[in-house]
């Protein structure tokens, strides 16, 4: 098969990043920005599977293909990267360092698709790494104090990452031999080097320990460069262990139980974190922590009992999918939310966003849901030792879900997040709500992308209403706290009881006089009734009547006895025993 | 000794036939009323005595007498009717003297006297019915013979009550009417039978069944004052103090808590009640009566409406230990009918002394009434300590007893209740102890020291009431004790 | 081709019909009770045409006649004491509040259901169905009398005529009861050819009448009719002033209205015995005790329906009257 | 030539002899009044004693035998509606002694008792009558002497009310007759026999709905119950006794034959009629519930528990009338001893205190404590409090409705009972407060000969309760409903 | 068309219209001369009867039915008018 697909795939954000160094070109690639993933999308939807592509002469021998997961992270991960060029365009019109955002913006695309395409270890790395370090680019973009920390710790961790990945993926070739990633996922790779691989991966995908990082550079960053790196490139790390690893093959019992213990402390220590937080963007951001907690938990799954992978897979790529649409749509959402002006259309913009934070938070038949209970029937394929405790912890992480996406919409007024200044309203909304749009629908559409793989999602169970409605619950409940500590208890048992007492005031005074009004009505009924009875005599009518009445009841009854029953009856049968003829009677 | 198979009806009889006799006595023959009130009392106590020596010794009284076909006035003298009796019998001689003493110079005395026999006459025969049916007819007697005794003083206020009261009953009883209909229906009789008699009927149509133990244990709850049934009972503590304690010690409540130990016991079974998972809904709706009755009774001031929330709770204790469905449980369901019986009507008695002597009828004036009135505040500490636990007073015995109960059962919590419970007891009787022993009188219950405030007709009767809790308790192991008498009924009803 | 007598016998019905419709419409009282007695006449009439006529006699002279009297007496008193003798009052002296028209158009709407109902049940029944008459047959050769209706009234069915009777008795003393004290209404004067024309008709209606009890026995005719005409004879006699109920009557009065009843259930009662049971006439003295039973009846129903027509018990009147005296 | 005398007979003769010498002896008429009824009971237990011992008595009047005679007929539901009728008509009698004994009654005394002895006679013709023209006349005789009765005292009200019960009566009775004309149209003779297993045709769909709108009339069975309370409430108190005790229970007594002897009382027709008494109970109970007067009140509720009987009768459907007249009879018992005792203690509370408005009794500082005692215990009857009469028969009537399902009925009486409760606790806090009265209490002073005889009503409404299995053993004597035991 | 159908009917119809006068009748004359018309309907229908039983000789039993009938309503008659009498009496002294 051919490379040129591939290339142009590549080929386009690149070539779009160099071009914006010329600044006559700079307005024709800022028009093409939300363009720039089309090829990339275009080869993953209309392609024949797989494919393969080789040019042995890049790098270490380059290899592209596509296989069925990893064209549904291109599918997702390139309508993420349309949706956020679609924002970053207006975002970025008057800003001083657009052009930097840009080629930053542009790189990190280039990366991530290209680490999709990937089929060797060494390009799979080569992409990863620029994708990563362009990034930092983009959190450091504001230059605040805030950002240029958050800077910090991001590009330290990545090195981290980078380090601990490039030493595993040196093993493991050594290991298996070969740089391809398929011959990779046959080898059984020795501990080390998958531990190495997994921690450089975790760092990506935001795993604790490993997550330090990752809140405060989703925060720093612009709106639309947050978004791909919630939405899109943390994914990276996922599809790097799916793609890296022999998962389904070999048995890695203890990488398996930390990866899990891992998850299931980050689904619930970043929710602790994550409603401390007053930046709405890093509320998100310990969101993404703890949604990939669940992924981990997949993960740790995986390692440890290979056979249930089979089941794991489809439903890990669904919870990225879904999660890369909702969160995308978030992020984007808090742009939008930041650009309106009027009361009215940020209430509009929050009620909007609640659509993404529910399906987020798993609301019953939302792709959250069904992404979760198809997880737990995964997981039945699983340990049994770990299954309740895996169960439990997913619907838990609703109720965390849930509460940090209450967090979340409660900062977004409280704490407003910045804008630029001049920009276009409609324009930053209309990417939000395409993403949002995309996100409920993904459901219906997984079917009709996946093929096979939407297998589990199409057949999971709707999912239950109680953990969202428990986290809405609690989220109310911690709401109304903090309120009173604010105002002080006394004061706000007064406010809250104050309609209350008005209420009940009102009530009681409407109740008597109801009361009132019921009991002279009960007085009044029977004596007007009474009265107009006798004043119109209708004791007399009711004579007629019910002689008329008799009359008809009876003949229409006879007409039906004799219907029903034919006059050769047998006398018992035609009466009940009551009409027997008395003892006196008979002759 | 002689044999007499109408011993039962005897009994019946000597407060039935008493009631018509003093309703038709002038209101001014006073000494004459007196005499017939203590006489047949006393006649009722000695011939409970020997009913209750021939019933231990095995002999069975059954007397019956067909209403309706099939449907038979039923009257049988089992253990379980004998404890309930000769609680009413005695308290009934002891209510009577103080009741006398109360009522000495007051109106529609010839009235209160015959509704007063008659009421007994009611509890007497709920004890002694051998079928819900026969039940029935004492438990609507009960209610029409106590009415006139709520409203006894005929104010715009007593009558309010008497209406809630009515009300309240006359419904229970209509429940009642519908669930024995229903009983017969069903099962095609309604004898107390040991073990039950609709261990077919659950088997064929639980639904039923559970609906036909709803209605029962409803209509049952009203007098029992179970939660959230209970509303009458405090209201109808305007009446004179001699009918709140009879009323709220024995006869109506009690009526109540006895029918459901029928009805959970001989009616269905207390295995087929299980089995039909009935009875853990009726233990939580008891515990929830006794912490809500607790509470109630916590912000009160006026003493009698104190000790009604206070007999709302405690009458639950029966109910609990009867839903626990444990022997041991039963055991002190049983013996607390007799002992919260004992402690409640001292109580009741001592309240109606200290308006009477003192004019005290609230808490907040209850300071240093110890001083002026030490007997019955005596009385009453023993009784509310007795209510508290405190071993070795007859409260601590069955509390003991539904604790071991609950374990026995396998429902811890029953543990935490009664804890918790207890707790609430101490919390509204110790301020009461605190301030009649330990607080400065005021001015106006401080009169001419020495004179005794009350005549001895109303001192005694709660000595011995207060006496008889202390026996009960520091005897309970004795022969012919309450509590010896419950096991031997326990034992019939687990049937063992 | 119609029969003449079908004809008559149309048109006869459409005129009692037309009739009854009509005094019931007509708004004036006294046009009322005249229609009513037109009507009357006329369902005897037909009652002769279907061959009954000792039930058209009994109902021209007593639901006919003297029914109508009553009426007319009651009507006398009604204007005289709402003062208005001259004047046409419409309703009465305190008239029941008008009902709305719908009400009298459902109650018109039900009646014409339930005749309609009624005239299905009618047609429905057998053309010739079942009767009495060969029961009646056989045993009237043992009824010591020869005229079936007689028979019937007397003998086989005595029972009812003995409580027919007593009815009356329940009635003159409830009558009396009620009117007692009441102070009368002038009676309507009767002019002197009248009063003559009751000197003169006094024999002649005892003598029919007299004749109508006697004959009861073979042919129509009986103690009711003859009862009737004799009352008659006392509505004459009171409507004339020729008789003027004295307090000191009353007596007398009583033992006539109880004469009837007091002997038919004597001779009742007393016929049991020796295997027969009341009204169980011993055969060899049953036309005796017939005849005396319609006589005492015959005298019994005269002064009853007479006392009826005068209404209130003759006592000597107080003022206001409401009160007991 | 020896007299053989029936008491069936007896029971229809002693009566009207007795009501002929009242009439005749007008100063003598109490004591003869007594005397009748006195010898009327005898004759009924007499009568009783045959039925108990040989089952149903016939005597066919005249030796003719139905169809072409009259046939009297005794069987144990007939004895037992005599045996009510002679003992609660004793009663009331001794009661009437009393009540009109004073200078201002010396009329209505006189009246009094030959209009109430032939109402006796009517009444005991109606039960022992077995042909339904006989039944026409008879009922004639008792609405002509019970509107004398009605308008005893002679007050525009009282007379107001008995003209509209005559209106009624005359109506109720010419609806029979005209009913009684399609019978014989259809069938040619007139016995209850006759009435057996007749094919339900066009005419005899017309003589049930005439027969049943005219008897439901006299009876006063809800909606045409217009008539009743005026007239109740404004009789005197033993004529308000007799009226609402006995006399509509005859019309209610031809109901429950008939609904044996006419084949067809169809599922929707009893229905129609338990609808009817569901209805009674209900608007009873309210109108009870608003009366301002004792009497009213209890005239009301008379129209309430006559729907109770009416829901008895069609508490188990078709099926279940066999069994269904059993409740209702019992409640008819239970009812007209109730009844009768709740009016004469109303009218003796009126005459002691001086008036019967409810609102205004307990301002009253004399209480006629053996009266009022009366009353209640006559509330405890028909309430349906256990062990009395009427409650036994609420019972039947829940248990059959019960049985058969029907739960409409059950609940229809449970409303009722509340709804009683509630109209009658009116009265009894008129009794029993004493916070109103200014002047010292006068109360319980002993007892007085007049409330004997209320009194010995209400405790047989309360006693006949625990006799109820003889009671009902009896009145199936002669398997008046033709089941077999 | 016989004449026991014509008459019949008739009897019918007079019933009929005295059920209408009884029941929508204010004066009290009236109610009264109604209640009489349907007792002339009833006796109609029992002659009828009598006449149909077996054709030629009439059956007697409902002619003596119908004759006590009448003696009854005539008795009721004169009862009600006497109530009604009294009450105009009453009534007017009332008014007085």
């Amino acid at each position: 098969m051919s490379l040129a697909p591939f290339v142009t795939a590549l080929a386009l954000p690149l070539l779009l990043a160099l071009a914006l160094i010329w600044p006559q070109a700079r307005s024709l690639v800022w028009r093409m920005m939300p363009f720039a993933p089309l090829p990339a999308l275009a080869l993953a939807l209309l392609g024949d599977l797989p494919m393969h592509a080789q040019a042995d002469w890049m790098i270490l021998g380059l290899q592209f293909g596509l296989d069925e997961i990893s064209r549904l992270f291109v599918i997702f991960t390139g309508l993420l990267w349309c949706a956020a060029g679609a924002s970053a365009r207006h975002w970025m019109r008057h800003d001083a360092r657009a052009t930097s955002f840009g080629v930053m913006f542009l790189m990190a695309q280039t990366g991530n698709l290209g680490l999709l395409l990937a089929l060797d270890a060494a390009s799979f790395y080569a992409f990863f790494a620029p994708m990563s370090f362009a990034s930092y680019g983009l959190v450091l973009h504001s230059r605040t104090p805030q950002a240029q920390g958050a800077a910090r710790l991001y590009i330290g961790f990545v090195v981290l990452g980078e380090l601990a990945l490039f030493a595993g993926l040196a093993l493991a070739v050594a290991q298996a031999g070969s740089f391809h990633v398929a011959d990779l996922r046959a080898t059984a790779l020795s501990d080390p080097a998958v531990a190495l691989m997994m921690i450089g991966l975790c760092v990506k995908l935001g795993i604790m320990p490993l997550h330090f990082w990752l809140p405060p550079a989703h925060g720093a960053a612009p709106v639309p460069a947050s978004a791909v790196l919630s939405g899109a490139m943390i994914k990276a790390g996922l599809f790097g262990m799916i793609t890296l690893l022999p998962l389904g093959g070999v048995t890695y019992a203890d990488h398996g139980t930390v990866m899990m213990a891992a998850g299931m402390v980050t689904i619930f220590a970043a929710l602790l974190l994550g409603v401390q937080q007053t930046s709405p963007k890093a509320v998100l951001g310990y969101s993404s922590v703890s949604q990939m907690g669940i992924l981990a938990l997949g993960l740790g799954a995986g390692l440890m009992v290979p056979q249930a992978w089979v089941a794991i897979l489809p439903v890990l790529v669904f919870l990225a999918a879904h999660h890369a649409l909702a969160k995308g749509a978030l992020f984007l959402g808090t742009g939008a939310f930041a650009a309106q002006t009027g009361p009215a259309a940020k209430l509009a913009v929050t009620l909007a966003l609640l659509l993404p934070a529910f399906v987020l938070a798993g609301l019953p038949a939302s792709s959250g849901a069904l992404g979760k209970e198809a997880l737990k029937t995964a997981f039945n394929a699983g340990s049994p030792v770990w299954l309740p405790w895996l169960t439990v912890a997913l619907s838990l992480s609703g109720v965390a879900t849930t509460l940090l996406m209450a967090r979340y919409v409660a900062m977004i007024w409280l704490h407003p997040p910045g804008a630029p200044a001049k920009v276009t309203q409609e324009a930053v909304l209309l990417p939000f709500l395409a993403l949002v749009g995309a996100s409920l629908a993904l459901p219906l559409v997984w079917v009709a992308v996946a093929g096979t793989l939407a297998a589990p999602i199409s057949q999971a169970a709707p999912g239950a209403l109680w953990p969202v409605a428990l986290g809405v619950a609690m989220a109310a409940g911690v709401a109304i706290h903090a309120h009173a500590q604010r105002i002080g208890p006394a004061v706000f048992l007064a406010q809250i009881t104050a309609p209350g007492r008005a209420l009940a005031l009102r009530a009681d005074s409407i109740l008597a006089a109801k009361r009132r009004a019921a009991r002279r009505l009960a007085h009044a009924m029977p004596k007007a009734i009474g009265e107009t009875a006798m004043r119109w005599r209708l004791g007399q009518t009711a004579i007629a009547g019910l002689i008329a009445l008799t009359l008809l009841l009876e003949a229409g009854g006879s007409l039906r006895g004799e219907a029903a029953m034919p006059p050769a009856a047998q006398p018992g049968a035609a009466h009940p025993p009551g009409h027997m003829l008395p003892p006196y009677f008979e002759p | 000794m002689m044999d007499a198979p109408l011993l039962p009806l005897f009994i019946l009889l000597t407060s039935l036939l008493a009631a018509p006799v003093l309703f038709s006595l002038p209101e001014r023959a006073a000494r004459l009323r007196t005499g017939i009130n203590l006489g047949m009392a006393g006649l009722k106590v000695a011939l409970v005595a020997w009913l209750s020596l021939k019933v231990s010794q095995g002999v069975i009284y059954d007397l019956r007498f067909e209403l309706l076909p099939g449907l038979e006035f039923k009257l049988q003298a089992d253990p379980l009717a004998i404890l309930f009796i000769a609680l009413s019998a005695v308290l009934w001689l002891i209510t009577t003297i103080y009741s006398v003493g109360y009522l000495e110079h007051g109106p529609h005395r010839a009235r209160f006297f015959g509704f007063f026999s008659l009421c007994v006459a009611a509890t007497v025969g709920i004890a002694l019915s051998g079928n819900l049916f026969t039940f029935l007819l004492f438990y609507e007697l009960l209610t029409l013979a106590t009415y006139p005794l709520v409203i006894h003083r005929g104010t715009a206020e007593a009558l309010r009550a008497g209406r809630i009261y009515l009300i309240y009953t006359l419904a229970g009883g209509l429940v009642l009417l519908l669930g024995t209909l229903g009983l017969w229906v069903l099962a095609g009789t309604t004898d107390f039978v040991p073990g039950g008699v609709l261990a077919y009927v659950v088997a064929v149509n639980p639904l039923a069944a559970q609906l036909l133990f709803v209605v029962l244990i409803g209509a049952l709850g009203v007098k029992a004052a179970l939660f959230p049934f209970h509303v009458w009972l405090p209201i109808a503590m305007v009446a004179p103090a001699p009918v709140s304690a009879l009323l709220h010690a024995v006869a109506v409540v009690k009526a109540g808590a006895f029918g459901i130990m029928r009805v959970v016991y001989e009616v269905f079974g207390i295995e087929t009640a299980q089995a039909l998972g009935v009875t853990a809904p009726l233990a939580v709706l008891a515990g929830v009566t006794i912490i809500y009755g607790s509470l109630k009774a916590i912000t009160q001031d006026d003493i009698k409406k104190r000790l009604a929330y206070s007999t709302v709770s405690q009458v639950s204790y029966i109910t609990l230990g009867v839903a626990l469905a444990s022997p041991l449980a039963a055991v002190g369901a049983l013996a607390h009918l007799i002992h919260q019986g004992l402690m409640k009507i001292t109580m009741f008695m001592v309240a109606g002394n200290l308006a009477e002597g003192l004019g005290v009828k609230r808490v907040s004036q209850m300071d240093g009434v110890g001083r002026a009135m030490p007997g019955s505040m005596l009385a009453f500490t023993l009784a509310a300590l007795g209510m508290i636990g405190l071993p070795p007073l007859a409260g601590f015995v069955s509390k003991w007893y539904l604790a071991q109960g609950g374990l026995e059962a396998g429902q811890a919590w029953v543990i935490e209740l009664l804890l918790g419970s207890s707790l609430l007891n101490a919390i509204y009787f110790m301020p009461m102890l605190h301030r009649a022993w330990f607080r400065d009188a005021a001015p106006e219950t401080t009169g001419a020291p020495g004179r005794p405030r009350i005549g001895w007709m109303l001192a005694v009767p709660p000595a011995a009431t207060a006496a008889l809790v202390l026996i009960a308790g520091g005897f309970a192991n004795a022969p012919f004790s309450p509590l010896e008498w419950t096991r031997f009924i326990v034992a019939i009803e687990y049937q063992e | 081709m119609a029969d003449p007598l079908m004809i008559f016998d149309i048109l006869l019905a459409l005129s009692i019909v037309a009739l009854a419709t009509a005094s019931l419409s007509v708004r004036d009282q006294f046009t009322m009770i005249v229609l009513f007695i037109i009507f009357g006449l006329l369902s005897a009439l037909a009652w002769v045409r279907l061959s009954a006529p000792d039930v058209a006699l009994a109902e021209a002279a007593i639901g006919t006649g003297v029914t109508g009297a009553l009426l007319l007496k009651t009507l006398h008193h009604l204007r005289f004491v709402s003062g208005s003798r001259n004047r046409q009052p419409m309703t009465g002296v305190a008239p029941l509040p008008p009902v709305p028209l719908g009400v009298t158009l459902a109650n018109a709407a039900f009646c014409g259901l339930i005749t309609l109902g009624l005239a299905a049940g009618f047609l429905g029944a057998p053309a010739a169905g079942p009767g009495f008459d060969m029961l009646v047959a056989e045993a009237m050769p043992t009824s010591g009398v020869a005229h079936p209706v007689t028979g019937v009234l007397l003998n086989f069915r005595a029972y009812d005529t003995l409580m027919e009777v007593v009815v009356l008795l329940a009635a003159v003393v409830a009558v009396w009861q009620i009117e007692r004290g009441l102070s009368e209404a002038p009676a309507p004067v009767m002019g002197v050819v009248w009063q003559g024309f009751a000197r003169l008709a006094l024999p002649a209606i005892v003598v029919v009448g007299t004749y109508l009890l006697w004959g009861g026995a073979e042919a129509p005719g009986g103690a009711f009719q003859g009862g009737a005409v004799l009352a008659a004879m006392g509505l004459l006699l009171l409507l004339t002033r020729a008789y003027v109920p004295q307090p000191g009557h009353r007596g007398i009065a009583r033992w006539a209205f109880v004469l009837g009843t007091g002997v038919f259930a004597l001779v009742a009662l007393l016929v049991a015995g020796g295997g027969r049971v009341a009204f169980e006439y011993p055969l060899e003295h049953a036309k005796t005790l017939i005849l005396l039973i319609e006589g005492m009846v015959t005298i019994s129903i005269a002064v009853t329906l007479a006392a009826l027509f005068h209404g209130r018990e003759p006592v000597a009147l107080t003022t206001g009257g409401r009160h007991d005296t | 030539m020896s007299v053989d005398l029936s008491p069936i007979t007896l029971a229809i003769f002693v009566p009207l002899f007795g009501a002929i010498m009242a009439f005749l002896l007008p100063r003598a008429a109490s004591v003869i009044g007594l005397a009748t009824l006195a010898l009327t009971t005898g004759a009924v237990i007499w009568l009783a004693r045959a039925v108990l011992t040989g089952g149903a008595v016939v005597l066919p009047l005249g030796g003719w035998g139905a169809p072409l005679g009259i046939d009297l007929r005794a069987d144990g539901l007939s004895v037992a509606m005599l045996g009510l009728t002679c003992a609660v008509g004793f009663l009331v009698s001794v009661a009437a002694l009393d009540s009109l004994k004073g200078a201002q009654q010396a009329r209505q005394r006189q009246y009094f008792w030959p209009l109430w002895l032939l109402l006796l006679t009517g009444m005991n013709g109606v039960y022992l009558g077995t042909d339904i023209f006989n039944l026409y006349v008879m009922i004639e005789v008792i609405a002509l002497a019970a509107v004398g009765l009605t308008v005893l005292s002679g007050s525009r009200a009282a007379v107001q009310a008995g003209l509209e019960y005559m209106y009624a009566s005359i109506l109720g009775a010419l609806l029979f007759l005209m009913g009684v004309g399609f019978i014989y149209l259809q069938l040619g003779r007139l016995d209850f026999a006759g009435l057996t297993g007749a094919e339900p045709t066009g005419a005899l769909i017309a003589a049930l709905a005439l027969m049943f709108v005219g008897l439901a009339l006299k009876t006063a069975l809800f909606p045409l119950h217009f008539w009743l309370p005026a007239a109740h409430a404004n009789a005197t108190a033993p004529a308000s006794a007799l009226l609402s005790g006995l006399v509509v229970k005859a019309a209610l007594y031809i109901v429950l034959r008939l609904a044996q002897y006419m084949p067809f009382p169809s599922e929707t027709l009893l229905t129609l009629v338990g609808l009817m008494g569901a209805g009674a109970v209900i608007w009873g109970g309210i109108q009870a519930l608003r009366a301002e007067r004792l009497k009213l009140l209890v005239a009301w509720s008379t129209v309430a528990q006559i729907g109770l009987i009416f829901v008895a009768f069609a508490r188990a459907g078709e099926v279940g009338l066999p069994e269904s007249w059993k409740a209702a009879a019992l409640l008819i018992l239970a009812h007209g001893i109730a009844k009768a005792a709740m009016f004469l203690a109303a009218g003796r509370i009126k005459d002691e205190i001086g008036h019967d408005v409810i609102r205004d009794l307990d301002r009253s500082p004399i209480r006629p404590t053996l009266a009022q005692f009366t009353f209640a215990l006559a509330a405890i009857s028909l309430i349906g409090l256990p062990p009395s009469l009427g409650f036994i028969g609420k019972w039947s009537l829940m248990e059959g409705a019960m049985a058969a399902g029907y739960w409409h009925w059950v609940a229809v009486t449970m409303a009722g009972t509340l709804m009683s409760v509630a109209y009658f606790s009116r009265v009894f806090a008129g009794f029993l407060r004493f916070d109103r009265v200014r002047a010292p209490v006068g109360e319980h002073q002993g007892w007085a000969l007049a409330d004997a005889a209320p009194l010995t009503l209400a405790l047989a409404a309360i006693g006949l309760g625990l006799l109820a299995a003889p009671i009902l053993g009896f009145i199936e004597i002669g398997y008046p409903f033709g089941v077999a035991p | 068309m016989t004449p026991d159908l014509i008459y019949g009917l008739t009897g019918i119809a007079v019933f009929g219209i005295g059920l209408v006068g009884a029941l929508c009748a204010l004066d009290r004359l009236r109610r009264v001369l109604a209640l009489k018309l349907c007792s002339v309907g009833a006796g109609f229908l029992l002659v009828v009867g009598a006449w149909r039983a077996p054709p030629g000789v009439p059956d007697p039993v409902p002619h003596a039915l119908v004759i006590t009938g009448i003696v009854v309503m005539v008795s009721a008659t004169a009862v009600a008018l006497a109530l009604i009498r009294r009450l105009q009496t009453l009534e007017a002294e009332d008014e007085r």
